[in-house]
C-alpha cells in the first residue's frame, strides 16, 4: 500500500510520512476522550427526563452499564443474513469515531485539520448510514425494511439541511475547514452574522434531533415497531453488534452536539482550559436541553416529520440569504 | 500517436476480417478478442504517454476532402477521455464475448463488427482536430451504437427504443452542423486549432453555446433532452449499455469541453445555464431513478444524474474561467473530468454486474429478485463496490471526484459576486441532495436484489457466471478502490486535462493546494480502515468466548412470515417519492410507485403529435385528381410570372 | 442478352470518352463538357448495372419482353442524346423522347393502378414539356439577334439577349423541366409513377433520367449565370428546393407504401440539388457531387425494392418485416441504402448536405437554413422508422414459408453499387475531385 | 390586317370550344381552328417554307387529329361531357379573366421585330391559357386531349414569331410533340376504357398520398 502511494505521488508521500508520525498521539488521545465521554450525554439526557417527570431515574452512568452488559452477551444471527449484517455495526462505529477526529472538543484541538474536511465529515456519516440501512435490509424482515426506508428518507433531508448550515458557516468564516468554521473567529462572526448563526443553530438543532433519533422525530423508548424509525432497524442485532451500534449512536450525538456547542459558545479567545470548561458546560446544557425537549414534547406523526425537516431547511435557507446580504 | 494509429489500423483490419469470416463463429470471435486486446493496449499506451508528458501530438493525413482536411491528434483532454474509452471498451468487450457465447441463434460477428466500429468512431471523436472529421466520427458513432442497441431486435420495445435513440441523436446532430459551420465560417477554417486562435463576437458565442448545449446535450442526456436514454440502455445487451452509458454519452461532455476550449469567452448566462442544467439533471435523474424497478432502467437514470454532477463541475469551472479565477476553473474542470472517468468505471461495473444478474435469473425486475448475494457472490460484492462508489461515499472513487466538485462550488462561493454565490450555493445543496437520494436508491437496489430472500423466483439452481465475466468486473472494482484510496495519479491527470481546457500553467502550488487535502483524506481513510480492523479483531476475539446461535429473522411476533412479505423496492422508494412528487410533477400511481416521465409526456410527445397531425392534414395535396395537379403547376407558373415579371 | 451487350458497348464508348479531353465538339449539335460527360458516365454505368439486374428480373416472368427492351434501348439513346446535345431545341426533343419512352416502363404490370399512373404521368409531363417548349421558343425570341439557340453561342453572348424575354423563357423552362425533374409543386406524377413501376424501372427513372433532366436545368442556370441574372433565378431555385424538401417531409412521415416513399425521397434529393445550384458558390460543387451519389444510391435502393417485391409480393410497409431474417443480403443492402440516403458518413451525401448547409450560412439564408434542417430531420424521422421496421423484426409466417432466396444476378448489382458508393464517398479520389471542380466551374462554383 | 382577323377568329374558336359540351362539336371546332391556324404562316411570311408548314399543319391538325379523335369517341361511345369540374358559365368567365391576364403579361414584352402585328403574342397566350383551362376543368379524357391540342395551337402561334429566324427544328418539335402525344393518349384511352368501363378520368383517384 505504502509502495503504491510512493509510486503514485512520490512528492506527496514525504509529507504523508511525517504527517502520520506527527499526528499519532493526538489521534489516540482524541479517540480516547470521545470513547470515554460520549455515553455520558445519554445518561444526562435520561436523568433530565427522569427528574422532569419526577422520578429518580436510572443512574448517570446507566448507558455504560448497558453497553458493558451487551459486550458480555453472545450473538444471535438470522439465517437470512450475510456478512454485511455483521460488518455494518463495525463500519458504523468506526466511521463515527473517525469523524470525531475532525471535530475540536473545546480546548482539545482537532488532530486532523485540512481544507475541505467537512465533506469528508459528511461522507463518513453517509457511509455509516449506508451500512446500517443495508444491514437492516439484510435481515429480510419487513419491519426493518420499513425502518430502513424511513431512515433513508429522512437522512436525505437532514443531509441537505446539514450542508446548508455548512454553507452558512463557510460564508461567515471564509473557510471550509471544520475546526476553523466552528471555532476560528466565532466571536467576530457573531458580530458580523449573529442572526444567521442563530437561525443556523436552530435548524442544526433539529437536524441533531433527527440524526440521533430523538423525540420529536423518533422515540428511542417506544415499543411499537410500526412507529419506530431508527430503533426498528436494529431489531435483529444483538450482543457486540448492538453494543457497537449503541456506542456509535452515543458518539454520533456527542460529536454532532459538540459542533453546535462550539459555535454557540464562542470561546476561541480564551485559554485552552477555560475553553474546555465552557465546552463541557455547553455539552451539559445541550444534553439537558435535549432532555427537556424530549420530556415536554410528544413524537410527531411520521408524515409530519418531513414537514419538520423542511421547516429546518427553510430556516437554514433564510440564514444563508442573511449571510449573503451581509457578505455581499 | 503512432500507437493510436496502430490501434485504429488493428481495429479496422479486424472489422474487415470479421465481416469476411462472419460464417465461422469461433474464428471471428478469436479475431475479436485478439484485436480488442491489441487495440486497447496500444490506445492505452498512447493516452498515458500524452497524459504523462503533457505534450499534444498531431497527425495529418495528406488527403484532400471537400471541406477541411483529415487531421487528428491528441492533447491532454482527448487523452483523458481516450483513457476511459480504452479501459472500458477492453473490459466490456471481454465480458460481452463471454456474455453472448451461449447465444447460438444470432450471428455474433455482426455484433462484434459494430462494437469495433463504435470503438473506432469513439477514438476518432476524441482524436479529431477538424470539425468535419469530428462530425463524421460522431455520425458513425450514432449509427453503429444504434445497431448495438437493437441486438435483440425481435422485440418491438427494443426496436422502438433504438428508433427513439436514432432520431434523437440525429436531430441533435443538425445543431452541431450549424454550430461548427458557423465557427468555421467565422474562423476561416474548420480546424480546431485555427478556431481557437480566432476571437468570436459576444452574440455569436451565446448562440454557439446554446447550439452546443442542445446538440451535445442530446447525446449526454441532459434533462429534458434525455428521453431516449432510459429506453435505450435497458434495451441493449449489458456490456453495450455499459459502454454506452460509460463512455458514449460522455462524448457530449467532451464536445462541450472542446467547445469551451475553442471559444474561451462566453456571456455569463452560459455558466448559469450549465449550472442549472446540472442541478436539474442531477436531482431529476436520481429522483426518476428512485421510481424505477427495472435494474438497468434505474442505472440509466443514474447516468443522467451523474451527467448532472459533471455539468455542475463544468458550470462552476466555466464560471471561474469567466471571472479569470484559474483556481476555481481548474478544480471545477478537474472534478468534472475525474467524475467522467469514475463514472465510466463504476457505471460500467454496475451495468456488467446487472447483466450477470439478468443472465442468471432471466429477469431484471428488482421486486422479483432477492437474496442473490449467497448465490452470485462475485457479482454481488462487485455490485456493492460499484454502488458505494456511485453514491460518492468515502473509500471509493466516487467520493474523490464529488469532493473536487463540492470544493469547486465552495471556492466559488468565496471568490465570486452575489449571483454566482447563489448559484454555486444551489449547486452545493443539489449535490448534497443527490448524494442522499443516490444512497437511498442504491441501498434499495442492492438490498432488494442481493439481500434478504428471493421474492418470486427460485434461487436454488443459480450459479455464478463464468470467470471471463467476473474478471472484468473485478478489474473495474479494483480501479474503483485504487482511485478511491490513492487518487493522486488520476487527479493529476485530470488536472493536466483541465489545464489544457483553460490554458494556464498549473502552478505546482495550485496543484499542491488541490492535492494535499486529498492526501489528508487518504490519511483519514487509512485510519478508518485501521479502526475497522481493530474493531473487527476485538469482536473476533470476543466471539471465541461467547455463544453464537442461528435462528430465523425475528418476525416481530408474526407467526408465519413468508418471503413475499419482505419490504419491496417499491415500498422502500415510496416514502421518498411521495415527498418529491409535487416537486418533480411526476405521478406516483397507486399500488406500485410507477413514475411517469414529465418531459416525455408533456414536451416531446405533443411535438410529435403536431408533426403527425400536420403531415396527415397536408396529405390532401396528393388528392388524386389530375386536374388539381395540373392546376398546381399552372398556379405556380402564374405566381412566378407575377412575382418575377410584374 | 441484347440489352446487356448494348449496355456493355455503351459503357465501353463511355470509357473511350474519358480517355479524350474533357470538352469536345463533334458537330454543331453534339458535343460534351465536363458535366455532361459526368452525367453520361452515371447514366451508362447505372444502365449497365440495371441491365445485369434485369437479366435476373425478367426471367421470372413468362411473358416476352421485346417491347420493354426496345423501349429501354431507345431510352438509353435518348438519354445519351440529352447529355450530348449542344442545342436547346435538340435538348428539348431528347428530353421529350425520354418522357414518352418512360410510359411503357411505368405501365409494365398493366394493372389498373399502373394505367392510372401512366395516364397521370403522361398528362402532367406533357404539360411540362409544353411549357419547356414555350420556354425554348422564348429563348429563341430573346436570341433573335443571334438567330440560333446553339448553347455555346448563347453562352458567349448571353449578355446581349433581350432580358424580359430571357426571364420569361427562364421561368417557363424551369417550370417545364422542373416538372420532368419532379420538383414540388410539379412533382405530383412522381409518387404514382415510381410507386407503380417495377423496381429496376424506378431505379432507371430516379437514378438516370432525373440526373439527365437535372443536366437540362443546369443548362438553364448556366445561361442565366452567363447573363448575370443569378439574383433573378437563385430565389426561385431556393424556393423550389425548400418546397420539395418540405413536401417530401410531409409525405414521408408515416408513409404506407414503400415505393411511393422512395419516390418522395427522390423528390427530396432533387430539391437538395436545385437548392445547391440556387445557392451557388461552393454549393454547386456539392450539388454535382450529390448528383453522383444520389443517382447510385437511388439505383441501389430501388433495386432492393424490386427484390423485396419479388419475395413479399407487396409494397405495403406494414406487410414487410424481418428482411434481415428472410433475405440477409438484401436486408443488409436495404440498410446500406438507408444509411446513404439519410446522409451518414462514410458516404458522400453526408458531405454534400454539409456543404450546402455551409453555403447557405455563408450567404446568410437563415430562413433556408432553418427549414433545411427542420425538413431533413422530419424526413429522417419518417424514413428511418419505415426502413428499420422493415429490415429488423421477424417476417410474417406466410413469407417465412416461401422458399425464395437471394438470387445471384439480383444481388450482384447491389454489391457493385455499394462499392461505387463507397468509392465516391467521403474519400473522393483526386481525379473525380478535379473533374467535379471543372464541372462546377461552368456555374462559377 | 388579315392576320389580326385570323388571330381574333382563333381566339374566338377556342372560347367556343371552351363553352361547348358536345364532344363532336368540340372536335369539329378544333379542326376548324387548326385549319384557320394553318393560314397564319402565309399571312406573316409568304414563302415556300411557310407554304409547306401551312400544308403540313392543315393536314395533320385539321384532318388526322379529328379523325383519330372521332375514332376514339366512337370506340369509347361517349357523346357529351357529363359533369365538368367547373360549370360552363364559370369556365367561360375564367376564360375571360385568363385572356385579360394574357394581355397584361404580354404588354410587358416587346416584340423582337415590329413587322408582325402586336396582337400575336397576347392571342397566343390566351389560346394557351384557354387550352389549359380545358385541360383542368374537364373530366373526359378526350376533352383533356383536345385542351392539350388547343394549347399546342397557341404554342404554334408563338413559333410563328421565329418562323424565318430559327431553323426548322422548332416546328419539328411541335409536330413530333402533337403526334406522339396524341397517339399515346389514344392508346391509353383504350386502356382506360377497358379497365374502368368509361373514359372518364374521374375514376382515376386510387393513387393518393
Amino acid at each position: 500500500m505504502v509502495f503504491t502511494v510512493y509510486f503514485c505521488f512520490p512528492s506527496v508521500f514525504v509529507n504523508l510520512e511525517d504527517g502520520l508520525d506527527k499526528m499519532g498521539i493526538p489521534v489516540l488521545l482524541h479517540l480516547g476522550v470521545v470513547l470515554v465521554l460520549s455515553p455520558l450525554l445519554l445518561g444526562i439526557i435520561g436523568k433530565t427526563k427522569a427528574c422532569l417527570t419526577g422520578r429518580i431515574g436510572a443512574p448517570l452512568l446507566q448507558p455504560y452499564y448497558d453497553i458493558g452488559k451487551l459486550f458480555r452477551k453472545g450473538n444471535v444471527y438470522s439465517t437470512t443474513t450475510t456478512w454485511i449484517f455483521q460488518a455494518a455495526p463495525i463500519v458504523c462505529l468506526a466511521a463515527v469515531l473517525v469523524s470525531s477526529l475532525l471535530m475540536p472538543l473545546g480546548g482539545l484541538k482537532a488532530p486532523i485539520v485540512f481544507w475541505g474536511d467537512i465533506l469528508l465529515f459528511a461522507g463518513l456519516y453517509g457511509l455509516a448510514r449506508f451500512a446500517m440501512v443495508l444491514a437492516a435490509l439484510d435481515t429480510g424482515s419487513s419491519f426493518e425494511g420499513m425502518g430502513a426506508s424511513r431512515e433513508a428518507t429522512f437522512s436525505c433531508l437532514t443531509e441537505v439541511v446539514l450542508f446548508l448550515d455548512f454553507i452558512i458557516l463557510s460564508c461567515v468564516s471564509k473557510k471550509i475547514v471544520l475546526s476553523e468554521m466552528v471555532q476560528g473567529n466565532a466571536l467576530t462572526s457573531w458580530h458580523l452574522a449573529g442572526p444567521a448563526l442563530i437561525l443556523m443553530g436552530v435548524s442544526y438543532f433539529l437536524v441533531l434531533l433527527a440524526e440521533n433519533a430523538r423525540i420529536p422525530v423518533d422515540d428511542p423508548a417506544t415499543h411499537l415497531e410500526l412507529t419506530m424509525v431508527h430503533e426498528v432497524m436494529v431489531l435483529d442485532h444483538s450482543g457486540w453488534d448492538l453494543a457497537y451500534i449503541l456506542y456509535g449512536s452515543a458518539i454520533k450525538l456527542f460529536v454532532l452536539g459538540s459542533l453546535l456547542v462550539n459555535i454557540l459558545i464562542p470561546s476561541y479567545h480564551l485559554s485552552p482550559f477555560m475553553q474546555t470548561m465552557m465546552f463541557s458546560g455547553g455539552m451539559f446544557v445541550l444534553s439537558f436541553g435535549i432532555g427537556v425537549v424530549e420530556s415536554c414534547m410528544a413524537r410527531l406523526r411520521l408524515n409530519r416529520i418531513p414537514q419538520l425537516l423542511i421547516g429546518a431547511f427553510v430556516l437554514a435557507l433564510v440564514g444563508v440569504l442573511v449571510v449573503l446580504l451581509k457578505g455581499a | 500517436m503512432t500507437f493510436l494509429l496502430y490501434s485504429l489500423a488493428v481495429l479496422t483490419g479486424a472489422v474487415f476480417l470479421m465481416a469476411l469470416t462472419a460464417r465461422f463463429r469461433r474464428i471471428s470471435g478469436n479475431i475479436f478478442l485478439f484485436s480488442l486486446v491489441m487495440a486497447s493496449v496500444l490506445g492505452l499506451f498512447s493516452a498515458i504517454s500524452v497524459l504523462v508528458s503533457r505534450a499534444p501530438v498531431d497527425y495529418h493525413l495528406n488527403f484532400r476532402m471537400p471541406l477541411g482536411e483529415f487531421f487528428i491528434g491528441l492533447d491532454s483532454l482527448s487523452a483523458f477521455f481516450l483513457l476511459a474509452i480504452t479501459v472500458l471498451f477492453f473490459l466490456a468487450g471481454i465480458y460481452g464475448y463471454a456474455y453472448l457465447k451461449d447465444d447460438h441463434k444470432r450471428n455474433l460477428s455482426v455484433h462484434f463488427v459494430f462494437y469495433h466500429l463504435l470503438f473506432i468512431s469513439l477514438i476518432l471523436v476524441v482524436a479529431a482536430k477538424n470539425a468535419v472529421v469530428f462530425l463524421m466520427a460522431w455520425e458513425m458513432m450514432t449509427i453503429s451504437s444504434y445497431f448495438l442497441i437493437t441486438f435483440y431486435h425481435e422485440q418491438k420495445s427494443v426496436r422502438d427504443a433504438g428508433y427513439l435513440y436514432l432520431i434523437a441523436a440525429h436531430a441533435g446532430t443538425f445543431c452541431l452542423w450549424v454550430m461548427f459551420l458557423l465557427m468555421g465560417q467565422h474562423a476561416g477554417s474548420l480546424n480546431f486549432d485555427q478556431m481557437s486562435m480566432s476571437a468570436f463576437p459576444d452574440t455569436l458565442t451565446g448562440l454557439l453555446f446554446v447550439l452546443g448545449v442542445i446538440g451535445f446535450g442530446v447525446k449526454a442526456g441532459f434533462i429534458p433532452l434525455h428521453i431516449w436514454l432510459p429506453h435505450a440502455h435497458p434495451a441493449a445487451p449489458s456490456h453495450v449499455s455499459a459502454v454506452l452509458s460509460g463512455v458514449m454519452i460522455k462524448m457530449g461532455i467532451y464536445g462541450l469541453m472542446r467547445l469551451i476550449l475553442i471559444i474561451k469567452i462566453f456571456p455569463e448566462w452560459c455558466a448559469v445555464l450549465l449550472l442549472l442544467i446540472g442541478i436539474i439533471s442531477g436531482v431529476g435523474g436520481v429522483l426518476y431513478a428512485l421510481g424505477q424497478h427495472e435494474i438497468k432502467k434505474l442505472l440509466a437514470y443514474h447516468s443522467i444524474e451523474n451527467i448532472g454532477i459533471i455539468a455542475l463541475g463544468m458550470g462552476i469551472g466555466l464560471w471561474g474561467q469567466l471571472y479569470h479565477n484559474e483556481f476555481v476553473a481548474l478544480i471545477g474542470y478537474a472534478g468534472a473530468l475525474l467524475h467522467v472517468f469514475n463514472h465510466a468505471i463504476f457505471k460500467g461495473l454496475l451495468f456488467l454486474s446487472a447483466g450477470s444478474v439478468i443472465r442468471s435469473t432471466h429477469t431484471g425486475e428488482i421486486d422479483r429478485l432477492g437474496g442473490l448475494l449467497k448465490y452470485l457472490p462475485w457479482t454481488g460484492h462487485l455490485f456493492l463496490i460499484g454502488a458505494i462508489s456511485i453514491c460518492g461515499l468515502p473509500l471509493f472513487n466516487g467520493f474523490v471526484s464529488e469532493w473536487l466538485v463540492f470544493r469547486a462550488l465552495f471556492e466559488g462561493m468565496f471568490h465570486f459576486k452575489m449571483n454566482a454565490i447563489v448559484f454555486s450555493g444551489a449547486g452545493i445543496i443539489a449535490l448534497a441532495l443527490i448524494g442522499g437520494l443516490a444512497a437511498a436508491c442504491f441501498t434499495k437496489a442492492f438490498g432488494a436484489i442481493f439481500l434478504g430472500n428471493s421474492r418470486s423466483i427460485d434461487n436454488s439452481h443459480l450459479k455464478e457466471n463464468p470467470w471471463e465475466m467476473c474478471a472484468p468486473m473485478a478489474v473495474l472494482a479494483g480501479i474503483c478502490v485504487w482511485v478511491g484510496l490513492f487518487p493522486f495519479t488520476m487527479v493529476s491527470f485530470a488536472l493536466g486535462a483541465a489545464s489544457s481546457i483553460y490554458p494556464i500553467k498549473t502552478s505546482p502550488i495550485a496543484a499542491g493546494t488541490i492535492i494535499s487535502p486529498l492526501l489528508m483524506v487518504v490519511v483519514v481513510l487509512l485510519i478508518l480502515i485501521m479502526a475497522i480492523a481493530v474493531l473487527t479483531l476485538l469482536k473476533r476475539i470476543s466471539m471465541k468466548f461467547l455463544a453464537i446461535e442461528k435462528s430465523l429473522t425475528w418476525g416481530c411476533g408474526y407467526s408465519h412470515p413468508t418471503n413475499r412479505m419482505q419490504y419491496t423496492a417499491s415500498s422502500f422508494a415510496d416514502s421518498i417519492l411521495r415527498i418529491f412528487r409535487t416537486v418533480m410533477g411526476y405521478s406516483v400511481a397507486k399500488g406500485s410507485s410507477h413514475v411517469v416521465e414529465v418531459c416525455e409526456e408533456f414536451i416531446f410527445r405533443p411535438v410529435f403529435q403536431v408533426i403527425k397531425f400536420l403531415s396527415a392534414k397536408l396529405k390532401i395535396i396528393q388528392c388524386g385528381y389530375t386536374q388539381w395537379y395540373l392546376l398546381y403547376i399552372f398556379v405556380f407558373l402564374l405566381f412566378l410570372l407575377i412575382w418575377k415579371m410584374v | 442478352m441484347v440489352l446487356l451487350s448494348t449496355a456493355f458497348v455503351h459503357l465501353m464508348t463511355m470509357a473511350a470518352f474519358w480517355s479524350g479531353p474533357h470538352n469536345t465538339q463533334f458537330n454543331p449539335f453534339l458535343g460534351f463538357d465536363a458535366l455532361s460527360q459526368l452525367v453520361l458516365t452515371i447514366t451508362s454505368v447505372l444502365f449497365f448495372i440495371i441491365a445485369i439486374y434485369l437479366c435476373g428480373f425478367l426471367k421470372e416472368k413468362g411473358r416476352s419482353n421485346n417491347v420493354l427492351i426496345a423501349c429501354l434501348l431507345c431510352l438509353l439513346s435518348s438519354m445519351t442524346l440529352v447529355a450530348l446535345s449542344r442545342h436547346m431545341g435538340l435538348l428539348w426533343i431528347a428530353i421529350e423522347a425520354t418522357a414518352l419512352l418512360c410510359a411503357p416502363l411505368i405501365n409494365y404490370y398493366r394493372t389498373p393502378q399502373g394505367i392510372e399512373a401512366t395516364w397521370k404521368y403522361l398528362l402532367i409531363s406533357s404539360l411540362g414539356i409544353a411549357f419547356s417548349l414555350l420556354g425554348t421558343l422564348f429563348l429563341a425570341v430573346s436570341a433573335t439577334t443571334l438567330k440560333t439557340v446553339f448553347l455555346p453561342d448563347i453562352l458567349n453572348n448571353a449578355v446581349f439577349l433581350s432580358p424580359s424575354w430571357l426571364k420569361l423563357s427562364i421561368i417557363f423552362l424551369l417550370v417545364g423541366y422542373g416538372t420532368k425533374m419532379g420538383l414540388a409543386p410539379m412533382h405530383t406524377w412522381k409518387p404514382d409513377a415510381y410507386g407503380e413501376a417495377p423496381g429496376p424501372m424506378g431505379a432507371l427513372m430516379s437514378g438516370a433520367i432525373s440526373s439527365v433532366v437535372f443536366l437540362a436545368v443546369f443548362r438553364v442556370c448556366q445561361i442565366t449565370f452567363h447573363a448575370h441574372l443569378q439574383a433573378f433565378i437563385s430565389p426561385v431555385l431556393i424556393l423550389l428546393g425548400i418546397l420539395s424538401l418540405g413536401l417530401a417531409a410531409i409525405f414521408i412521415m408515416n408513409q404506407k407504401d414503400f415505393n411511393r416513399m422512395l419516390a418522395y425521397s427522390s423528390i427530396e434529393h432533387m430539391g437538395i440539388l436545385v437548392l445547391g445550384i440556387g445557392l451557388g458558390g461552393g454549393a454547386v460543387w456539392a450539388s454535382i457531387f450529390h448528383l453522383i451519389n444520389n443517382a447510385f444510391a437511388k439505383g441501389l435502393i430501388f433495386l432492393v425494392a424490386g427484390n423485396l417485391f419479388q419475395v413479399f409480393h407487396t409494397k405495403k410497409i406494414a406487410d414487410i418485416q424481418g428482411v434481415m431474417h428472410k433475405l440477409p443480403l438484401t436486408g443488409a443492402f436495404l440498410i446500406v441504402g438507408f444509411i446513404v440516403l439519410s446522409g451518414f458518413p462514410p458516404f458522400g451525401i453526408f458531405y454534400s448536405e454539409l456543404l450546402i448547409l455551409k453555403q447557405a450560412l455563408v450567404t446568410h439564408q437563415y430562413m433556408a437554413v432553418f427549414f433545411y434542417c427542420l425538413f431533413l430531420a422530419v424526413i429522417f424521422f419518417g424514413f428511418s422508422k419505415v426502413i428499420l421496421n422493415m429490415a429488423l423484426g421477424t417476417p410474417s409466417e406466410h413469407v417465412a414459408k416461401s422458399t425464395k432466396k437471394d438470387d445471384f444476378l439480383m444481388t450482384m448489382p447491389l454489391v457493385i453499387l455499394t462499392v461505387i458508393l463507397l468509392g465516391t464517398g467521403v474519400f473522393v479520389w483526386a481525379s473525380l475531385y478535379h473533374f467535379i471542380d471543372e464541372a462546377s466551374m461552368l456555374l462559377g462554383g | 390586317m388579315w392576320l389580326e382577323v385570323v388571330l381574333i377568329i382563333i381566339v374566338f374558336l377556342s372560347v367556343a370550344i371552351l363553352g361547348n359540351s358536345r364532344l363532336k362539336t368540340i372536335i369539329q371546332l378544333f379542326a376548324l381552328q387548326s385549319v384557320v391556324l394553318s393560314t397564319t404562316p402565309l399571312l406573316i411570311y409568304p414563302s415556300f417554307h411557310a407554304i409547306i408548314i401551312a400544308i403540313v399543319i392543315a393536314i395533320l391538325k385539321g384532318v388526322l387529329m379529328p379523325v383519330l379523335l372521332f375514332w376514339a369517341i366512337r370506340h369509347v361511345s361517349i357523346r357529351r361531357e357529363v359533369q365538368p369540374l367547373i360549370g360552363y358559365a364559370t369556365t367561360l368567365l375564367l376564360g375571360g379573366v385568363l385572356i385579360g391576364v394574357a394581355f397584361l403579361i404580354s404588354s410587358k414584352l416587346d416584340l423582337p421585330d415590329k413587322g408582325i402585328s402586336n396582337l400575336l403574342v397576347p392571342c397566343a397566350f390566351s389560346v394557351i391559357m384557354i387550352g389549359f383551362l380545358l385541360l383542368v376543368s374537364r373530366f373526359k379524357a378526350i376533352t383533356q386531349i383536345i385542351g392539350y391540342l388547343v394549347m399546342e395551337n397557341g404554342i404554334f402561334l408563338f413559333a410563328l414569331l421565329l418562323l424565318e429566324k430559327t431553323p426548322l427544328l422548332v416546328e419539328m418539335g411541335i409536330l413530333l410533340d402533337i403526334f406522339v402525344g396524341v397517339l399515346v393518349m389514344g392508346i391509353v384511352v383504350n386502356h382506360i376504357n377497358q379497365e374502368f368501363g368509361s373514359a372518364s378520368t374521374i375514376n382515376l383517384i386510387n393513387l393518393r398520398e
